[in-house]
């Protein structure tokens, strides 16, 4: 099952479904670059986390879902958030920790849950989030349910334990649930190398007797190619796989890290850079002539005011009543 | 009411509940094969099957973040820690994604678990494997903290907390399996969470405590009684939420209060009880209240040094007198 | 003296204590390549090299446990926990290896570790990143506890907590990082663990707070100063041992007290302040201790949630005005 | 480096040695029985985990290392602590609860503990001392020494996140740990395949890349062999290496699961006793000549006498003073 190379393929993609990609990449890369500007105004606070440069992960693995499929992520999580549907106003207002935020402003950048959505939130003790994935997925199957639950997790929860523990329970309980790893190289400023041991990650696979691949993580298509086949092994009861996206992040870590320079060269970000996920499909949608310029141009219009609009919804929200410090701790 | 034991209510509460709800299912290490390591889950493998008795391999911290997920989907899993002592591998889990799912999703998602098990001092099992472990529950917002002293109270606190929306955390004890004690037949008999229970009445002193220490306190009480000395046995059952309005009413009506603990006291129960009562009813006390806790120390192994590190009859005897000045 | 921040002078006792001695090395998460989450090992890795300073991969419970195994052959490892919310998944390396280790080893292996790192409220961190986490560690027999409010303190006692033959743990805070004051220059200077400060002198009420509380709290007492009521400002400086003679002390002069903590408050700090002081000086008490804790709650995201989560001056003032009959 | 198949070796040995590996085998078998003994009889308390049946694995291990060499087990662990060559009078008092016991009386089974001997002790966390073996290899290297360290540990803690954990550390540092695993088929009342989802514990070494072997646990010389391997690596600074050894309980889990019946039947007990290891070394050094039956003889004998002094010894050893419950809490 298990696969060496990272995987590139180049299937033919109508043109319905390469506005969607296109469109919730572009918006993923907006609303991020938007929240980094709200962030130097001091309209979002605590850490905040970009997913520049990992937009085809969370786009191409969603497009393999059905909207009744659940995702769980870390403190990275707002492209998964976005691509699983949720409302762009409701994600800024809750970065903006207002009362019309998705967590009603208590959450945070990094803790973003949308149940309309099957969203399990953005949880940010690295390498906790896995169990639950896996638990998600152990209630599935306890209802008889036929959904998956997609895991997004980094390359720095790799040595934690609970992955390991995660892998082993899945494996062992045949859950459909799929592990993807969004290895970006880099754990805050740890390169992976210096981190693992053993650095191909979707490798761990065998270890457990699942499936594992490598994709290309800059090419959308290649992600939902690869994710849409853990899928399906997920719906046919043949338990869990570990995927691994190679990508990269062009930003810092956090706006804290607004460098990024201490632990990796200039050069390689900007070679990365090269490979730019929504560049990349948008030049081969153009090139097989399945969008055109002035389509593009449209999707890259209505996202601005789509994010746009996203900011105004926020910054008209107002703040949590202050009786909601005391709410919500417990469920009646 | 049939006499059962502590060990045999719990296993009514677990049956019970899983037969009026097929979301309600349990895992934990060796509670289904092995009938569990305390026996507490006996049988229940057999009459539920695999689906809904999970064993699982040796991963606390995995297996209940799996529980946590569940919940998160609806489930109502049971955990059951083997002892509570292997619950700190499970403790990022339950007090970083449990206690907090509800507030930080802004009350979308609830976890429903409860995580059981046996904890505090058992016979000579040493310093890793005899520990107090409530201390690391009660503090943490979005938890409730049972410690059920009786069979009858085993039996319906079990079943609250199965019913209830939020994680519980339920510490029985493995010097208690074996007592006997009456218990309502009765499938929809329940015990409310946070509400404590006077044991003995009494006009003197207020004496507080639960579990073990809480029969080693009626002993001392029969003991104090022949002295003309009469104590008050308030159990408080549910540690979080505590309820203080019956601890402060008893000691509104005795003007004194002993507490005892079998952990290392330093920031334990028995300061909170302390803390709160002198708060809430300093004009009523007729004298500082006494906290009578284990001693300061791991739990070691030889029996001698064991039985030293509990709260003994003659300590609580004679902190009683104390604050009764006799 | 130098004038320096707490984050420097942090910096420089990890320095000088690994020049003075070899054993001393360093571990944890970007403490190395990326001088620190938070720079307070900036610069270590250039002088001691990758050999002292080790960078390590997010696997909390492991890098301690090997920090432990480290210290029981003689090393003297200081554990940078990047912050101390992510301490929970090493609890039990902390708590039942290297708590117990000397005990339950009949004294033979000891262990001389610090954990260290910021924990406490940070700036909108929310629920899972900005937690007061001592109270998971101060009620565990075989552990120190510290937490230093000052450059100078952070200094002192850092040193001291390295030269401590036993498990050190050691909490900053992410909001005291850049704070200003004088610190000894002497290679020499420490300040022993469990010896508590008066930060201000007074006669009416003793204020008992460490960290961020204890500004709040200094703050408080020059508001209240205009009023005519002088707060006495004692600093515990280490929780465990908790200097009880120094609290009492100032007790036993003003006759009241207030304890005011970040944390949520239910079997904490305070409560085990409020026991032991009215344990101990009950007949000097003109009122009951109060107590002012973190809203019991996780800690929200939102800026005003966060601020109303936290001790307000207003509240403490009128903690303190109650005690004070004023 | 990986093996696939359980490794048997049948090298010479001369007198000496033999003598040495039979009469520590017998040792722990004699210790282990009277122990079952004196719990039955009230004078030992707590939990008691015996060895017996697995005795090669620390004999055939201690076997390949130096003196100065370290090991440290889980609370399973008078075969290993009576292997590294610690008195059995003051492990039998330390099961006894006493003051001449090895932790003082504070410990008792699960906790023995021997600086003198290097031996880092048992620890009763299921995984928690897979860390500190990899640290003790850490200050070993720190101090430019030549030590190796070995770490016993069961079935049950593979599942342990602190596993993964430790090897991946072990593995990244190049630390001179062997992770030996006795696989005994059971953790508890847990069948191995119940527990893992991949069963050939040894091929966990290829996820880290360090060396992997599983060897025959009851052939003495067989463990001692691989182990050797590993011990030449560790010292030449090729990193940790993790050895399954192979083996059996022959009784229950603890005293507290005497039947052991429940999860494992009669016939496969049966089964498995007809590869004592004992039995067969004794069988092997008789037909190879090496040892004459009278030599046999006077071993089991001696070790009988040691045995009986050791309960003597304990018997006659007070109770701890009960100023110990407070004492070496911490070090001055
Ligand atoms: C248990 C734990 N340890 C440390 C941290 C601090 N921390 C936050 S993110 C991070 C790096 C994670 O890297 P990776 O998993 O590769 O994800 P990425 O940020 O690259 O998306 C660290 C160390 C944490 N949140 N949780
Ligand atoms: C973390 C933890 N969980 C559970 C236990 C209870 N427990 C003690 S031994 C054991 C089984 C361990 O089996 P294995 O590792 O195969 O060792 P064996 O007993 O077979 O030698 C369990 C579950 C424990 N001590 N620690
Ligand atoms: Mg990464
Ligand atoms: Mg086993």
């Amino acid at each position: 099952m298990a696969q060496a190379k990272a995987i590139t393929v180049a299937p033919k993609v109508d043109a319905e479904l390469a506005r969607r990609l296109l469109s919730q990449m572009v918006l993923i890369r907006r609303f991020e670059e938007k929240a980094a500007e709200m962030y130097a105004l001091g309209k979002i606070g605590g850490f905040l986390h970009l997913y520049i440069g990992e937009e085809a992960v969370a786009v191409g693995a969603t497009a393999a879902l059905r909207p009744d499929d659940y995702a769980i992520s870390s403190y990275r999580e707002h492209g998964h958030c976005l691509a699983k549907g949720s409302d762009p106003r409701r994600i800024m207002a809750e970065l903006f920790g207002r009362r019309d935020g998705l967590s009603k402003g208590r959450g945070g950048s990094m803790h973003l849950f949308d149940k309309s959505k099957n969203f399990l939130g953005g949880h940010a003790i690295v390498g906790a989030h896995l169990p639950l994935a896996a638990g998600a997925a152990f209630a599935v199957k306890y209802q008889g349910g036929d959904q998956v639950v997609v895991c997004y997790f980094g390359d720095g929860a790799v040595p934690q334990g609970e992955f390991h523990e995660s892998l082993n329970l899945a494996a062992l309980w045949k859950l459909p649930v799929i592990y993807l790893c969004e290895n970006n190289r880099y754990a805050m400023g740890t390169a992976i190398h210096r981190a693992l041991a053993q650095t191909e990650i979707w490798r761990y696979a065998e270890t457990y007797g699942i499936a594992g691949e490598a994709v290309d993580g800059m090419d959308v298509l290649a992600v939902r190619e690869v994710v849409g086949r853990a899928v399906e092994r997920g719906r046919r009861g043949q338990g869990p796989s570990l995927i691994e996206a190679r990508t990269y992040r062009f930003r810092g870590h956090s706006m804290r890290d607004p460098s990024a320079a201490i632990y990796r060269t200039k050069e390689e970000v900007e070679r990365e850079k090269q490979r730019d996920p929504i560049a990349l499909f948008r030049g081969r949608c153009l090139k097989d002539g399945v969008l055109t310029e002035g389509e593009v141009k449209t999707i890259e219009k209505d996202i601005n005011d789509l994010v746009d609009e996203a900011v105004a919804f926020a910054d008209a929200s107002p703040e949590p009543p202050l009786e909601w410090l005391t709410t919500d701790i417990f469920k009646e | 009411m049939s006499v059962m034991t502590y060990r045999e209510a719990l296993n009514l509460a677990l049956r019970e509940e899983m037969r009026r709800d097929p979301r309600v299912f349990l895992l934990g290490e060796e509670i289904g094969v092995y009938d569990g390591a305390y026996k507490v889950t006996q049988g229940l493998l057999k009459e539920f099957g695999e689906r809904r008795v999970m064993d699982t391999p040796i991963c606390e911290s995995g297996f209940t973040g799996v529980a946590i997920g569940a919940a998160m989907l609806g489930l109502r899993p049971v955990v059951e820690m083997m002892t509570f002592n292997f619950a700190i591998l499970a403790l990022d889990q339950i007090v970083n994604s449990a206690a907090k799912m509800s507030y930080m999703s802004g009350g979308q998602f609830n976890v429903p678990i409860v995580v059981r098990g046996p904890g505090g001092p058992a016979h000579q099992l040493a310093a890793q494997h005899s520990q107090s472990m409530e201390s690391y529950f009660y503090h943490v917002p979005g938890l409730k903290v049972v410690r059920p002293s009786t069979p009858e109270d085993a039996k319906g606190l079990l079943k609250s907390a199965i019913r209830d929306e939020n994680p519980v955390i339920f510490i029985e004890s493995e010097t208690l399996y074996g007592i006997k004690g009456e218990v309502p037949d009765d499938a929809d008999f329940t015990i409310p969470l946070g509400r404590a229970k006077i044991r003995r009445e009494g006009t003197d002193v207020t004496v507080i405590a639960y579990m073990g220490m809480m029969y080693r306190a009626l002993e001392t009480a029969e003991a104090l009684a022949q002295e003309g000395i009469s104590c008050e046995i308030v159990d408080p059952r549910t540690l979080r939420p505590m309820d203080i309005e019956t601890l402060i009413g008893s000691v509104r009506k005795t003007h004194r209060a002993v507490v005892v603990e079998a952990g290392a006291g330093f920031a334990g129960m028995g300061s909170e009880i302390v803390a709160f009562i002198t708060e809430n009813a300093f004009d009523d006390l007729d004298a500082p209240v006494e906290r009578v806790t284990g001693a300061n120390a791991p739990m070691p192994y030889a029996k001698n040094l064991e039985q030293a590190k509990t709260p003994s009859k003659e300590k609580i005897i004679a902190a009683i007198r104390r604050v009764c000045y006799a």
